[in-house]
């Protein structure tokens, strides 16, 4: 029933979101509209999923969305031409999945394909042979672990994506000027800063604590590396992105990126060495289980530092780009003015 | 078959109406709005095929032998990072497209590249 | 070592990138990733050995079994297409130490290099695994780096055409996305071996139909196949002339392969041609794509424009071969797909050193080219009598299959349009050479001196290989038609 | 014992959901932002606050306790924090309440020197 409720109100968001003509409203609604499908899936026993859905729709996205806003402006154009075409593909396409619906297993159906072909092993044999009641965890991590490896190389791709597109050229004459402003724009969040210093340690607590317990409960490498880094992107908000550098390094983050990268691979360059196959992590240590443990702790690690460096990655270079266009715009109103 | 489906047919709206802003909206951030809710919504429809009736969340416990199916979840998590990566990219080309063209409709900004392309043309056959 | 050769391909360009940002010193990058991809040639030339000897190789990764674990399934085709990609990134790579220091800003080299290794790893992870949701993770991995090596390029246009493409690439991959879905659904597996003897059971589902549809489409939007071709001509156009040198020889075949291997391997052939008519339209589509995108071709004004619009107009030839759906048809796609690379990996590379002397690559600054670098533009007519299909080029070779494959099912009618189809690549390779040869020089064009040798033996490198591939067809036809007859499960 | 638990924790429940209740319609009938803010602030912390108290003298497991006071005093850290920021923020963008004539030298006061 409550999944029904949700889904209703998850189409009545996404009517809204065609509808709204103000950009800033449309990427609050998009949040929402990933934190109900984060309770969806929390109502579908997908914990895990919900947990980086709502790590990821609802927050990091948002975010950055809204520091775009930020740049760009949040009011859209009115099109003028009609969206006829639009409207042809896409009922073309929906009637067809429509169609397509109609021979599939009911659904929640305990005798659908999927639930007797594959999963049963996962579900009966991955205590034996991982030994984490995490079946998620054991998928993600043993059995399919080459998916989540490219997984962490997608990450790390929009990394040095983002920054080959946005990273500015730094000199240290720019830095202080972008801090000057920084400066004058953070002067007044006396109250907010406050609270953000008390639960920051506690923030970066649950972090680790999510990195750790995701062998036995939702949580793993990819959700911890959002909440590290959203901590981090916390104090960059609140005490400006000058400050931000001088404690966290940007060169030494893209390292650590590059580095959760390595760390997963060699696991598996390792347990090459060892005489298995790549990621075998049976051969790490001499009892298997002891190996699957070893190696899911590692990999979990590789990946947790990959996502939080990123994501800081990206949130900074957004930020910088935008301190930087706010310095070129002054300038060009000061030149005007002398003029 | 109404009940069994419903869900299918109330994601495959959640689909279209994804598709349909990315295809029909000319700002670009809105563009990739839609296009979010046309991945979201492709998770979840992943995720309620895994669901199990009196299935719980597949972490083994005592007592418990209906889990929901692990691996659609695993296939998500992956997805659900490869759609930010691509969201992260996206408005990062957005950003760029802004300080360039100073537009984010889709409509201007070929305005200007047809202007320009014009421009030249009438160059060369001066030329 | 041997036994891992599979997962060493993509393991060691996948490794090689985050290296490449911890080095962070361009040439010792540059040389780095020659390297890499040097030893991903060599890998994969081991492998197709190794194939066409002792048959199918398959690893599992993470020692689990198939349908459970991820496999990596080397049969004639992927190798064919590992050794295609590898092969040209590292001749490609040659060159772009020289032409990426006038098109990139200095302090975005190593990020060029890593994308670029990215990229080739996504590549080359599409073709080895055989697992289908695998594919999807390693086309985005393609992808991304692609949008951003894309938007690299020195204009504005760049920009533009790479936000294009991810909004396309990326329906396209949901499209992809839905359909493994669907499939995993009737099924309950991933696994395209188990795949492929799972899904005759379920044949008659109007799901299974409607996954075929969603992933040939998404399939065909990474083609850039005919009516899905918008992104495409923008993309090669304005990205830096290595990318598009890369992506012109590559970035098209890998989609071919995911079709046919979609097709051929995973939905079988009974499904995909006698259930649906897959045929008629895919053979329509193609003989439209290849007229249009011709004629499209002809009336460009800048050279990189017109080269993008003809490489649309291949992908119809591909499609062609591939919708006869015989043998003879589908070793002539396989053997266009290598034939292509290695023309518009010639041709996109001598632009790049047009590029790289002049600045740009428009129609009216070829003028007098012809005796300025003239080894650059002996490249450009070469890859294009390529391109046409003059005897003693690889062209040649490729066609002369497709037009036998076509006339031996009795399809005169096709065959005479495929030769007038030729005949529209007569008239836009013309247009290079006249302005080229016959014409005076520009006044600012004066001193142009031929290209540096760093581009000059990459590029020699492709158009002998275009001779000789020409001549002496024996190795690029026998392993084109093992991978076809592997393909239909003719012993051959 | 066990009944005066639950009848405890029961009408805590109540109150707690009776004050997200009205917290909803508040948001929906007050005239402007910050009574509407004021709403929806009763919500977040003192409806909450309720439940989770509800919740607490109901649980039975040491570890669930120990998280739901976590999250009882973490709610109540974050939830005025925002408030507070939200009507700062709205404050300072030229957002006035409705019957505001005697709040537009407040505003320019607080254009001049603010540090809070």
């Amino acid at each position: 029933m409550i999944d029904i409720v949700l889904l209703t109100l998850l189409v009545v968001i996404a009517i809204a979101i065609i509808r709204m003509k103000d950009l800033f409203a449309a990427v609050m609604l998009a949040g929402i509209y990933g934190l109900l499908s984060a309770s969806f899936f929390v109502a579908m026993d997908a914990v895990d999923v919900a947990f980086t859905e709502a790590a990821v729709g609802a927050g990091i996205s948002t975010l950055l969305m809204l520091v775009v806003i930020t740049m760009t402006g949040s009011k859209e154009k009115p099109t003028r031409h009609k969206p006829f075409s639009a409207l042809f593909v896409v009922i073309i396409t929906g009637g067809l999945l429509i169609y397509g619906t109609l021979d599939m297993p009911y659904f929640g159906s305990a005798d659908a394909p999927i639930h007797n072909h594959t999963s049963p092993r996962y579900i009966k044999d991955s205590m034996q042979e991982i030994g984490i009641p995490n079946i998620v965890t054991s998928v993600l991590a043993s059995y399919r672990a080459f998916d989540t490896f490219g997984e962490v190389v997608v990450i790390f791709t929009a990394g040095i994506g983002v920054l080959t597109l946005l990273s500015v050229a730094r000199s240290k004459e720019n830095d202080d000027k972008i801090e000057a402003i920084n400066d004058s724009m953070h002067q007044q969040h006396l109250v907010i800063r406050i609270i953000s210093k008390m639960l920051i340690p506690f923030i970066f607590l649950f972090a680790l604590y999510v990195q750790f317990h995701g062998d036995f409960g939702p949580g793993g490498g990819f959700q911890a590396g959002v909440i590290f880094a959203s901590a981090i992107i916390l104090y960059t908000m609140l005490f400006g992105l000058s400050t931000a550098r001088k404690v966290i390094n940007q060169t030494f983050v893209q390292i650590i990126a590059a580095l959760g990268v390595l760390l997963y691979g060699s696991v598996g360059i390792v347990s090459l060495m060892n005489g298995g196959n790549f990621l075998d992590y049976n051969v790490l240590s001499s009892n298997p289980i002891t190996g699957q443990h070893l190696g899911i702790l590692l990999i979990e690690w590789g990946v947790g530092c990959t996502v939080a460096s990123v994501m800081v990655v990206i949130f900074f270079n957004f930020a910088g780009r935008r301190a930087f266009q706010q310095h070129k715009k002054k300038l060009q109103d000061k030149e005007s003015s002398a003029c | 078959m109404l009940i069994g489906l419903f869900n299918d047919w109330i994601v495959v709206v959640l689909m279209m109406i994804g598709l349909y802003i990315v295809i029909a909206h000319g700002n670009l951030i809105k563009k990739l709005i839609g296009l979010t809710i046309f991945q979201t919504s492709v998770f979840i429809f992943y995720i309620s095929m895994a669901n199990v009736d009196g299935g719980t969340a597949p972490i083994l416990a005592d007592g418990i032998n209906q889990y929901s199916n692990p691996l659609p979840h695993v296939l998500i998590l992956t997805a659900i990072v490869v759609g930010i990566a691509t969201t992260a990219l996206g408005l990062s080309l957005v950003v760029r497209i802004k300080e360039s063209y100073n537009s984010i409709e889709e409509e201007e900004i070929q305005q200007q590249d047809n202007d320009e392309q014009q421009t030249s043309r009438k160059a060369e056959e001066i030329l | 070592m041997i036994t891992h050769l599979p997962i060493l391909q993509v393991i060691i360009p996948l490794m090689a990138a985050p290296i490449c940002l911890l080095l962070n010193r361009s040439r010792l990058v540059w040389l780095f990733s020659l390297l890499v991809s040097g030893l991903a040639f060599t890998i994969s030339v081991l492998l197709l050995q190794q194939v066409m000897t002792s048959g199918v190789i398959s690893y599992e990764l993470g020692g689990w079994q198939a349908p459970w674990g991820i496999e990596y399934r080397i049969d004639q085709l992927n190798a064919f297409l590992l050794l295609i990609i590898s092969g040209i990134s590292t001749v490609v790579l040659f060159a772009a130490h020289t032409s990426i220091e006038k098109e990139i800003p200095k302090d975005k080299h190593t990020y060029f290099y890593i994308l670029y290794l990215l990229s080739l790893t996504g590549m080359l992870g599409i073709v080895a695994t055989g697992d289908a949701f695998n594919v999807f993770v390693f086309l985005e991995i393609s992808s991304l780096s692609a949008y951003a090596l894309i938007a690299m390029g020195q204009k504005r246009q760049a920009l533009w055409a790479s936000y294009q493409y991810l909004i396309m690439g990326t329906i396209g991959a949901t499209f992809i996305l839905i359909g493994i879905g669907l499939m995993y659904q009737m099924t309950g597996t991933l696994n395209m071996q188990d795949l492929s003897q799972r899904l005759p059971e379920v044949a008659q589902t109007r799901t299974v139909f409607v996954s075929f549809a969603f992933v040939i489409v998404g399939v065909c939007l990474k083609l850039a196949m005919f009516p899905l071709h918008l992104w495409l001509p923008n993309a090669y156009a304005y990205a830096p002339s290595i990318v598009t040198a890369f992506f012109a020889a590559t970035a098209t075949k890998v989609a071919v392969y995911l079709l046919i291997r979609f097709t051929f391997s995973v939905f079988g052939l009974s499904f995909s041609f006698t259930t649906i008519p897959l045929q008629t339209l895919f053979m329509a589509l193609g003989l439209i794509g290849i007229f249009v995108a011709s004629t499209t071709a002809i009336y460009q004004s800048n050279v990189k424009h017109l080269f993008a619009y003809s490489s649309i107009a291949q992908i119809g030839y591909m499609i062609v071969g591939f919708s006869v759906s015989t043998v003879a048809g589908l070793t002539a796609t396989l053997l266009h797909m290598f034939n292509h690379a290695l023309m518009k990996g010639a041709i996109f590379l001598a632009l790049a050193a047009v590029i790289y002397r002049i600045g740009n690559v428009e129609l009216k600054s070829f003028r007098g080219l012809g005796r300025q670098m003239p080894l650059t533009m002996a490249a450009i007519v070469i890859g294009g009598l390529s391109l046409i299909g003059a005897p003693l080029t690889v062209g040649f070779v490729s066609k002369w299959y497709l037009l036998t494959a076509l006339v031996e099912q009795g399809w005169w009618p096709i065959a005479v349009l495929i030769l007038l189809g030729s005949m529209l690549a007569v008239v836009y390779v013309w247009r290079v050479i006249e302005v080229a040869y016959f014409k005076e020089p520009l006044q600012q064009n004066i001193k142009v001196k031929e290209a540096p040798m760093s581009f000059l033996i990459p590029i020699w490198t492709l158009v002998i290989a275009n001779i000789y591939f020409g001549i002496d067809t024996r190795l690029s036809v026998q392993v084109a038609q093992a991978a076809a007859q592997s393909l239909f499960g003719v012993s051959p | 014992m066990d009944i005066v638990i639950t009848i405890c924790s029961g009408f805590l429940l109540l109150v707690g959901s009776f004050l997200c209740i009205s917290g909803g319609i508040g948001l929906l009938r007050f005239p402007d932002f910050y009574t509407r803010m004021h709403a929806v602030g009763v919500t977040d912390t003192l409806g909450a606050g309720m439940i989770l108290v509800g919740l607490m003298i109901l649980s039975t497991d040491l570890l669930v306790f120990a998280k739901l006071v976590m999250v009882l005093l973490l709610t109540l850290l974050i939830g005025p924090t925002t408030s507070h920021v939200l009507a700062k923020a709205a404050f300072h963008n030229g957002l006035l309440p409705k019957d505001s004539n005697n709040l537009s030298q407040a505003k320019e006061k607080e254009n001049t020197s603010s540090i809070l």
